[in-house]
């Protein structure tokens, strides 16, 4: 029954050169995007979601490099390509991103009709046929997809600039070109976490309709796991730039495997619990990563396993990753990298 | 397309039109006079001036010696104390102000001396000038003044002017529209810009310069400009600029060497008051290594003030050279034997290389030189107090007097503030003697007090002159268009 | 938005005052005594005195400065010390050359810089960036007078292409077009230098902006982006220096205006400073000022209307 | 980055291993480093140091000493530039030129900078006050002065000795960082950190010193090193109007306008000002841009 895979990342790692040395954000991740799917990457900030939505859209800053691994999509390598191949090729086409702080993401010195009907042009130009779509048609045609992802008082806001509009307001106009411009894959780096919670639910559900109304697939960035769970199909869950848990939603959210992922459903406000439970410690230092399990220091199952040698991501049960040597016992070696 | 093809159309009338009437126009530059009217002013601007006012009598080329201009012909009476000109009839002045009379040069002459002017000086002896009849003039001094030929009628302090045209227009009116006999007249003038000036046609005299226009204009740099082509000659007075312009392809110069230099030692200066402090600084000076450098293979070494070639030139005033051993003996004298602290004024616009070498000069005998080097305006404003030793030059006038008359007690240019009773004397004496020997023996002996009593070093002359374009202009027989003195008579240029 | 613009317009009058009172004391205080300086050798002191005195030079300082702003309040600027003609119209006569001095070589500076700054930029840390930045490095350390001289030499004398000095006559205007290559190319060399390394540094610091991520994540052409976007952001920084630096040279560049023998307001107030005219410096400057001040409004006003952040306030 | 690493195999072949401890101790330094244009710029400016402390025991000749039979002499084996109008040697003019220069341009800047960043901050601190507009008028007053003819009229009165012509240049330069600074403390007024600070209590001057003074400094110093240039350029033109240094000590502004003065007679001088001023020029400004790319705060992890 499964899709056919669309974006597969093999263990992809990431190096920064910062003030106290080299860091390795992203780890050695592999990860599989199906078509039409949702992926959720959950995990604390200053885990490496981020950093890995940037390496898969070549959007880097000038001190950060991929080291090792490969971003497969439809079977095509993406790291070899040049910044003009991704300019001519994958961006606005293939894969979009949204980020996660509007506030900057429209330029402030032009309206955002222009800036829409710029991103309009430039996919038009893109679509095979003609090219002879007029301005005013332009115009139209925003105002109807805008409307029809039920954000009101179109004019209003097509004619202001960016910094007389909510963040809300702007995150919302720019997944619903995304969704428009209909690419193969769209990576949303936390679109709701600026947002308060209200509008934050607004444009989850807008992400919903747009899902079921598009063959886009989707990989959902959050820290926030009940969201998550709604929406995505399939949920990895990120650590110290690690993957430790990855697997169907439904199977992680009734049966968590790692511990890590268990004490963050743990600290789920739900209707059934009086008081959350918090997990101790802090995220690690990423410039001296241990050779052992990250998670260690903060896990409550610590067991004399842990301290042996590094867990790998192994396949407990079919199409359910965890990264903990507490399922070493029952010696499944199938990890992910040997998977078909 | 059709706006391109019309401006192109107008583009090309326009540069038609340029050389469609080939004007002979004489390109140059000089220093800008703000005013016109010399007479107030004081220093006219010989070079655009010559051009536009003229003189009863003027000099013969390149020499002292006068001829007749405006002035037909003139006897002088046998006291002395009286000259008749006969004028030249039917010279008509600029912009239709009419003819030439005896009324023109009596307001000439008396203006300068009632209005208190700059040269009200040069006319101290005169007592009044008569009217004799349309074409004849009495010049009637206290006493009899040799100086009227030789500085006051044919310089600065004679330039004819129109009575109607100065006293119709008013001071302020004239000195932007000057009138005169000249063979050109001033058409139009732009502040610090450029000064244009046109062919006069009903000029009366015999004319030397015919070129229809003459362009004056004031770059910082006249040396590039007339290497490209867009001056003909610039009037200059440094050793550099002159070895410049003969060094440069397709310029030269022509100059007299006519401006006296010399080292100044203030005699008011605490130190310096004493003449063996004087005579120190004078035996330790190494003036040879002073011309080399600062002279630039131009300016030769001199040994006393007048120039060689004008009456009044010193011939055997005593050649000092370098002595330490000497420098040292009067050091002691003066009761300073290891040196003592002068204050030094060099004037930093022109990158005097001199300075440096009076300054190590002095130095090997322990006289330390405390040097401010100041930009142009303050040096000149300082350089009379009398308070600094300074290297200096002064231009000299056709008139030995006039060379001499800056060193008389409290004159303001005295920048040594020397006096010398004996010095005054024979000054006011020289002014009086109309036998050209005599008074070029009051000059020398006046030469010697100074050079006794040490309140100069001599260094030599610099050059006073023009740089051309070569195959542009013509100076004439030997280079009677430039005066004795080496400044430029414009009117006496012949273009080529 | 109007009442934002007449406060920064009061500022600017108060800052008019301020330069205009700083200009007249400090004229005054400027060494050696325009008499001697004016005067020839041969000026008698009778003459000296008559002409102290006319100026009102031997006026105690305090009582002159009055003297001067009475006169500046009845619309008297004051007159040339020699010639005694007004000095007002004289050196407004001068402001139209300096204009259009200014305004060639700042905008011919503007075009090149600018070119040369989204060359840089587009082809970011390559080895033709790090050319430009060493030209640009060299094109600002250029002297202007040393320039003037250099291009004199080479384009003048040596190859006769332009002519070395003046403006060319009235109407000529092909003329008035030759004479003017020299000095805008002789002005604008290390205003090319300069403008490049602000075009690229502020271009550089848009490149890594959210708005630019957004645009080239959505597929937006690279060449689009630098020109629109990031272009339209470094206007504002652009304006501020280019009108500035307008401003300054309609106070005249003196070195340029000197060495090639155009009349202009740098040379006038120089030469008008060395020969301690003082009316004809202090109007000078000031009328210098004034269009500074104007230049400075011109960038806000521009400002304003490239940054709808400020219209908006 | 390829421009880059083969500059550093090149050092790495030479066998610098004390080139490579550098790299590991200073973060900023081996930023630097890792940008060629920076290091070059680096060199430049410790050359200029170097020699303007070193002097005596680099040049090769004493620059006062005349030789009046050499004079004007181009480049030879015993005066390896050249020679002045004085026949010095030229070499050793430019090396003391900098004992001369340097003290004043990095004077000025230092100066400028100091007087310039404390106004502007406290025009930043207490914005909108009428301090602010106090400092603000102050700045517009001595930058709308058209350029030189403030110098000018300034050196005209106080003269020219090196310490009067350093106050007035850095008393020039005051409202640039004036300016800087104040917009830099204008965009770190209201960030968290401060807020919280001030929160917290903090006495007003410490937030000032120890919050805002270090994160304002990298646009400070860029425009410092670019300054250094633009002093020297500013003593070349004041040279050229006769209100340059006082002479006989060497100075590489003078130098340029005696250079110019005697063109004719001898063309190397003007050369040796010119490429003087343009190693210093390119020196100055591609050592700013090294610091400007290495001090600005790290793209720090976007989670």
């Amino acid at each position: 029954m499964d899709k056919e895979v669309i974006l597969e990342i093999r263990n992809l790692s990431v190096r920064y050169r910062t003030r106290k040395g080299p860091i390795m954000p992203v780890a050695n991740v592999s990860l599989r995007v199906r078509e039409g799917e949702c992926l959720g990457i959950a995990g604390e900030s200053g885990c490496g979601k981020s950093t890995l939505a940037l390496a898969v859209m070549k959007l880097l800053p000038p001190n950060a490099r991929i080291s090792t691994g490969s971003i497969l999509l439809n079977g095509e390598d993406l790291v070899p390509l040049s910044e003009k191949e991704y300019g001519r090729r994958i961006w606005g086409k293939r894969i979009i991103m949204i980020s996660q702080n509007p506030h900057d993401a429209l330029d402030p010195v032009f309206r955002v009709r222009d800036q829409l009907e710029e991103i309009l042009w430039v996919h038009e130009k893109s679509q095979p046929g003609n090219h002879t779509a007029q301005r005013e048609s332009h115009g139209h045609e925003i105002e109807r997809i805008l409307t029809g992802m039920g954000i009101p008082d179109i004019s209003r806001v097509l004619g202001a600039y960016p910094h007389q509009l909510s963040g809300g307001m702007k995150q919302r106009i720019l997944t619903a070109m995304a969704f428009f411009c209909n690419p193969s894959i769209l990576i949303a780096d936390e679109p709701t976490t600026a947002l308060d919670t209200t509008i934050a639910a607004q444009v989850t559900e807008m992400f919903k309709d747009l899902m079921k109304a598009h063959s886009t697939s989707l990989v959902y960035i959050s820290h926030d796991l009940a969201l998550l769970s709604e929406l995505s199909t399939s949920v990895a869950v990120m650590y110290a730039g690690e993957i430790v848990e990855y697997g169907k939603t439904a199977d992680i959210a009734s049966k968590p495997m790692h511990p890590y992922t268990t004490a963050l459903l743990a600290a789920l406000p739900s209707a059934s619990k009086s008081r959350l439970d918090s997990i101790p410690g802090r995220v690690p230092d990423l410039s001296n990563p241990t050779r052992l399990c990250q998670f260690s220091p903060r896990c409550r199952e610590k067991g004399g396993w842990c301290t042996e040698e590094k867990p790998e991501l192994l396949e407990v049960t079919p199409g359910h990753w965890a990264r903990c040597s507490k399922f070493l016992t029952t010696d499944t070696d199938r990890s992910i990298h040997g998977a078909r | 397309m059709k706006r391109f093809s019309v401006l192109v159309i107008l583009l090309v009338a326009a540069s038609v039109l340029a050389f469609a009437a080939p004007e002979k126009v004489l390109r140059a530059t000089s220093t800008w006079q703000a005013s016109f009217d010399t007479a107030s002013v004081g220093s006219g601007n010989i070079p655009v001036h010559s051009l536009i006012y003229e003189w009863l009598v003027r000099y013969k080329g390149g020499t002292a010696e006068v001829e007749p201009w405006l002035a037909k012909s003139w006897e002088v009476s046998k006291d002395g104390t009286t000259v008749t000109f006969r004028l030249q009839q039917g010279v008509q002045f600029h912009k239709g102000y009419g003819e030439f009379t005896a009324d023109d040069v009596k307001f000439s002459i008396e203006r300068i001396v009632k209005e208190k002017l700059p040269e009200a000086e040069t006319w101290k002896n005169l007592d009044r000038v008569e009217v004799v009849d349309k074409y004849t003039v009495k010049l009637i001094m206290k006493s009899p003044t040799p100086t009227i030929f030789t500085i006051a009628l044919p310089f600065q302090a004679g330039q004819i002017f129109c009575k109607k045209a100065v006293e119709e227009m008013g001071a302020s009116a004239f000195n932007k529209t000057p009138v005169g006999t000249g063979p050109f007249e001033m058409t139009s003038f732009e502040v610090g810009q450029s000064i244009t000036l046109t062919k006069f046609a009903k000029y009366w005299g015999k004319r030397t310069l015919d070129a229809d226009k003459v362009v004056f204009s004031f770059p910082s740099d006249p040396l590039t400009a007339l290497q490209a082509g867009d001056l003909d000659f610039a009037p200059v007075y440094s050793a550099l600029n002159i070895a410049d312009g003969k060094k440069a392809a397709g310029l030269d110069a022509v100059f007299r060497l006519t401006r006296f230099w010399w080292v100044s030692l203030p005699c008011t200066d605490p130190i310096l008051k004493d003449v063996n402090a004087r005579k120190a600084i004078r035996a330790a000076l190494d003036i040879d290594a002073i011309v080399k450098v600062a002279g630039f293979g131009i300016a030769p070494r001199g040994y006393a003030m007048v120039p060689p070639g004008l009456p009044g030139y010193w011939k055997d005033a005593p050649k000092y050279s370098r002595d330490l051993a000497k420098a040292k003996e009067f050091l002691k004298a003066a009761g300073y034997p290891n040196g003592f602290t002068v204050p030094f004024l060099a004037n930093s616009n022109t990158n005097d290389p001199a300075v440096e070498i009076i300054r190590q000069n002095l130095a090997e005998v322990g006289i330390k030189l405390d040097v401010n080097s100041v930009e142009d305006s303050t040096y000149w404003s300082l350089a009379p107090t009398g308070k600094y030793i300074t290297i200096i030059s002064y231009q000299t006038l056709p008139d030995a007097g006039y060379t001499l008359c800056w060193f008389v007690s409290d004159q303001f240019w005295n920048t040594m503030k020397w006096s010398n009773k004996q010095f005054d004397d024979l000054y006011n004496k020289g002014q009086m003697t109309m036998d050209k020997n005599e008074r070029a023996q009051i000059h020398i002996k006046m030469q010697q007090l100074m050079d006794d009593d040490c309140a100069m070093a001599y260094v030599g002359y610099l050059p006073n002159g023009v740089i051309y374009r070569k195959g542009a202009v013509d100076f004439g027989p030997n280079n009677e268009a430039l005066l004795v003195n080496g400044v430029v008579d414009t009117s006496r240029i012949r273009m080529k | 938005m109007l009442k934002y613009f007449g406060k920064r317009l009061l500022v600017l009058l108060s800052v008019l005052v301020g330069v205009v009172l700083f200009v007249s004391t400090l004229t005054y205080l400027i060494p050696g005594d325009p008499a001697t300086i004016i005067l020839s050798q041969r000026a008698t002191p009778e003459v000296r005195q008559k002409l102290i005195h006319e100026l009102g030079l031997d006026l105690p300082p305090l009582v002159r400065f009055g003297q001067y702003w009475w006169k500046i309040f009845h619309g008297d600027f004051g007159y040339y010390m020699l010639s005694g003609r007004p000095v007002l119209p004289e050196v407004l006569s001068a402001v139209p050359y300096t204009f259009i001095l200014a305004t060639v070589g700042i905008f011919f500076s503007l075009f090149i810089g600018m070119v040369l700054g989204i060359l840089s930029i587009y082809y970011k840390d390559t080895l033709f960036d790090h050319i430009l930045d060493v030209l640009s490095a060299t094109a600002l350390s250029v002297v202007q007078y040393v320039a003037a001289l250099g291009l004199m030499l080479v384009f003048s004398v040596a190859l006769d292409w332009f002519p070395a000095i003046g403006m060319g006559d009235k109407g000529d205007i092909v003329g008035q077009i030759r004479h003017l290559v020299l000095p805008v190319l002789a002005l604008s060399i290390s205003w090319i230098g300069y403008i490049q390394r602000i075009v690229r540094q502020v271009l550089a610091e848009t490149l890594f902006s959210e708005y630019v991520k957004t645009a080239k994540s959505f597929g937006i052409p690279r060449r689009r982006i630098i020109i629109r976007h990031c272009l339209r952001n470094a206007v504002k920084p652009l304006v501020t220096v280019v009108v500035t630096g307008w401003g300054a040279l309609l106070g005249g560049s003196v070195f340029i205006e000197s060495i090639f023998a155009r009349k202009g307001l740098g040379r006038l107030i120089v030469t008008a400073l060395t020969q301690r005219d003082y009316y004809v410096a202090q109007a000078g400057i000031m009328v210098a000022v004034v269009l500074f001040i104007i230049a400075v409004m011109l960038a806000e006003i521009i400002n304003a209307v490239v940054d709808p952040r400020i219209r908006l306030e | 980055m390829g421009y880059g690493n083969t500059l550093q195999n090149a050092l790495k072949n030479l066998g610098l291993r004390a080139f490579h401890k550098i790299r590991k101790q200073k973060w900023v330094i081996a930023k630097i480093v890792r940008n060629p244009s920076a290091m070059v710029g680096a060199f430049i400016v410790a050359l200029m140091i170097i020699s303007a402390v070193f002097a005596p025991w680099i040049a090769p000749h004493d620059p006062l000493k005349t030789d009046i039979e050499h004079r004007f002499e181009g480049p030879s084996a015993h005066y390896l530039l050249g020679t002045d109008e004085l026949g010095r040697d030229t070499l050793a003019r430019i090396i003391y030129g900098a004992r001369t220069t340097v003290p004043i341009i990095f004077g000025v800047v230092v100066l400028g900078a100091a007087i310039g960043v404390l106004l502007g901050i406290l025009a930043g601190y207490y914005s909108g006050t009428f301090l602010d507009k106090l400092l603000l008028w102050i700045f517009d007053v001595i930058s709308t002065f058209p350029g030189i003819i403030l110098v000018l009229a300034l050196v005209a009165i106080f003269g020219s000795s090196d310490l009067v012509l350093t106050l007035i240049l850095a008393f020039w330069r005051i409202p640039s960082y004036g300016r800087i600074s104040r917009t830099e403390i204008l965009s770190i007024k209201n960030e968290t950190y401060v807020k919280a600070a001030e929160a917290l209590g903090a006495r007003r001057w410490r937030i000032i010193l120890s919050h805002m003074l270090p994160n304002s400094l990298p646009p400070i110093i860029v425009l410092g090193g670019m300054d250094l240039g633009v002093v020297v350029m500013s003593i070349a033109g004041l040279s050229y109007l006769g209100l340059g240094m006082q002479p006989p000590k060497p100075s590489w502004g003078g130098m340029l306008s005696i250079g110019y003065t005697y063109i004719r007679q001898s063309p190397w001088l003007i050369i040796w000002g010119c490429v003087t001023l343009v190693i210093i020029m390119i020196g100055c400004s591609l050592f700013s841009g090294g610091l400007r790319a290495s001090l600005k705060p790290e793209e720090s992890l976007s989670e």
